[in-house]
């Protein structure tokens, strides 16, 4: 029953398959869980729903899924670095799915949260209403937004201990938490596992019990737009 | 002389006010930070999960774990805190935040904003944008008055899919500033960029603005 | 002899699994921790925002920040970890508890509970129990089969109001235990208590239950 | 525009008025703001609806606002520690209206976050549903259950500093964090105002933004069940 695995492809093993709905973590190049993504990718595991903010630039991130083909849907609320994309994208082999990003965080928490759907004022009025079901509350209009969950969520921590516990570093916060809850299970890569009892019960950020497997893994941690400000002395 | 894009970030700085928690969109509103007057207390929120955001990092302290929403990297300050996507979109939703100030693509007389889509090019995505004006308190729209052709930006409808309705308080461009308080439903020309006169900005609108 | 209030919750123990995330009611329920086998990793929720509860504290080490959902001053464990009541009922509605071990006034055949009130009494409220029921994902109901007057509370349909409708799973009483699989409508009798017979279960339960 | 203020009467200034929704954190005795509730008291503010998941006990933290007759509503999810309550309740003074816990919590949240309500299966088929719109999703049925916001939030921490942010103790933290949100202003007393910048942005429990006033105050914490095992040696 021990969370704690040696590498990627084992803390994945006999979680992929075709068709599998995958959340995974991240900003950007911020947060995500690298070595699980490219454990996933040799994985081999084809048609996957992959939920994630963004897909990674060329050949990085998840853009290393669209390589292979891998992908057949995203949902995502911004896609803009990545030419593989666009070209699978207007080539009709990708479907793609706008959710606005505080739409996306919600749905990801609301799945993990026992909570079906919710209303939001968020893209009233635009295309992401489209279809979906409108409601006034105190003579606003809202727009019903349903949860989502994934078979499989992997996320990158900063640190965990062998129980679960995950503690995240600065902006890489961002959807972790969310999709550790929403994940059927939840695979972490962390920078370094701690002993149990090292991280203080009044600051984990996610508790272990949304977390099912954990690996210490190196990332490279490419930084997209390095931007620097001058020393004035 | 219109405002440069400095100049208007500058304008755009006047309507911040002490104790503020502010979120920029990137491009010429990402300017307004430089605008901040000295011992005013403004917060800036990125909505990957931060509140006090600060300057860029000196070159060899770059932190690839800490990164704005343009995705440049950045740094803290002694007020700032990190929290995740859920909670950060909370804030916005929730109408915690006090001005947004946003690039567009065009801007409606009814207050509408598309800044996010042009169809038949392709379409990266909304991010946050949707949930700023939608959530915000007050928006600002920050944007080049005309196009490369010319044409009016400030329009009497958005012909570009819509990033929100009704939301835009402001507008600020390079030939002056327009404003609708509460309740207002047109827009109405409130200050002029130096050397720009009352024909050229007619010219230049679409939208019905009100000039007085 | 029937079974005691201990030998009740060693008996719904033996319904525990090694990693399983486990929130215990108040009353008998709680008794069931200290039957937890040596060497197994139970995890216990307390709805207030802990996981991880350790024992009690010794006398002068209480701290009155940190109690469990009954309001017993308690104590951490090396594991334990806190968090908000949003969070704490995220967890428990979005069915990440295992298992729930929980008092009852009454149990119907058809897995409805009623434990929170009784007409005409003073109501003291629901706490976390609606929400226990609805969202873990295995809920065992722990009460003496008779009340006071000898009358069943393992009954056809519940009188009082009830807290959850189809929700329990099993049933563990004074004379024995009664389960029902998922997708099982009615409950089957699985343990008799020592001495307690197939005759007295049947005379003390209104409930239409499968005896095999 | 400091948010530092000395007593809580101050903190309190121009706040209080009749009819007030008021929001009060903790759970039974733990966590509530005693300094707040009782400059709540001397305020002299009437038909007070408090939403709280408890109402203190008798004499003692939002207990003491039924003593004074200034409560006539309350939201809560357990009750059952206060005689005064039952006798007020009893003899229809007091209006009550019960929430399952986690739909308490969750409304407090959804109110702070621009969600005018969502759906719970916390409650269906039980007196809690009663009048409430049902749905189904995939096959099981919902309740909508709305969000809720208050004209005041008063709430206890462990260390806050000058800019609001703020930090809680173990068990003590349950409503706080979502009652912030929801407050159109949120008063906080702390253990312990410490310098800004003294706080780990990692681990900030409320960011600032949620805070409007903050005192620093002295609480008796009286623990209602004191339980202890022996020492075995």
């Amino acid at each position: 029953m021990g969370k704690v695995y040696k590498t990627a492809a084992e803390a994945l093993d006999g979680l992929c398959h075709d068709g599998i709905t995958v959340m995974s973590s991240g900003f950007g190049l911020c947060g995500i869980p690298e070595n699980l993504i490219a454990a996933l990718r040799d994985s081999g595991a084809k048609d996957i729903t992959a939920i994630s903010n963004n897909c990674g630039v060329d050949g990085f991130g998840l853009g290393q899924l669209l390589d292979t083909r891998q992908i057949r849907k995203m949902l995502s609320s911004y896609v803009g670095e990545n030419k593989e994309f666009e070209r699978q994208y207007l080539g009709g082999e990708l479907e793609l799915e706008f959710n606005p990003q505080g739409t996306l965080a919600e749905r990801i928490r609301a799945g993990g949260s026992g909570i079906p759907a919710f209303y939001t004022k968020t893209g009233v009025g635009t295309v992401i209403a489209e279809g979906k079901e409108h409601k006034d509350f105190d003579g606003e209009t809202y727009i019903m937004e349903t949860g989502l969950k994934a078979d499989l969520s992997i996320i990158k921590a900063w640190k965990g201990d062998a129980e679960g516990n995950l503690i995240f570093k600065a902006t890489t916060r961002t959807f972790s938490p969310a999709m550790a809850m929403a994940g059927k299970v939840t695979v972490v890569e962390v920078d370094e596992i701690v002993p149990v009892g090292s991280l203080d019960p009044n600051f984990i950020h996610t508790p272990g019990i949304f977390v099912q497997r954990i690996i210490e893994a190196e990332c490279e941690k490419r930084i997209e737009r390095v931007t620097t400000r001058e020393k004035t002395s | 002389m219109s405002w440069t894009r400095d100049e208007m970030a500058a304008r755009a700085a006047k309507e911040l006010e002490d104790g503020f928690y502010v979120n920029l969109g990137i491009g010429i509103p990402t300017l307004v930070a430089n605008h901040i007057p000295d011992g005013m207390n403004v917060t800036l929120q990125s909505e990957n999960g931060m509140l006090g955001m600060g300057p860029f990092p000196y070159e060899g302290e770059e932190d690839a774990d800490l990164i704005n929403a343009g995705k440049q990297t950045i740094t803290t300050l002694p007020k700032s805190s990190f929290f995740d996507s859920a909670t950060s979109f909370a804030m916005i939703r929730g109408g915690h935040i006090d001005l947004t100030i946003l690039g567009a693509m065009e801007v409606a007389e009814n207050g509408d904003i598309a800044n996010w889509m042009i169809p038949g090019k392709m379409v990266k995505g909304m991010g946050g944008a949707m949930d700023l004006v939608a959530g915000v308190k007050r928006c600002i729209a920050l944007f080049d008055h005309t196009n490369k052709r010319g044409e009016s930006k400030f329009l009497k409808e958005c012909t570009l899919p819509l990033t929100g309705k009704n939301c835009i308080h402001m507008v600020i461009t390079d030939l002056g500033v327009f404003d609708r308080e509460h309740g207002q439903k047109r827009f109405r020309l409130r200050e002029l960029a130096p050397d720009v006169t009352l024909d050229e900005v007619k010219t230049k609108t679409e939208a019905n603005v009100v000039y007085e």
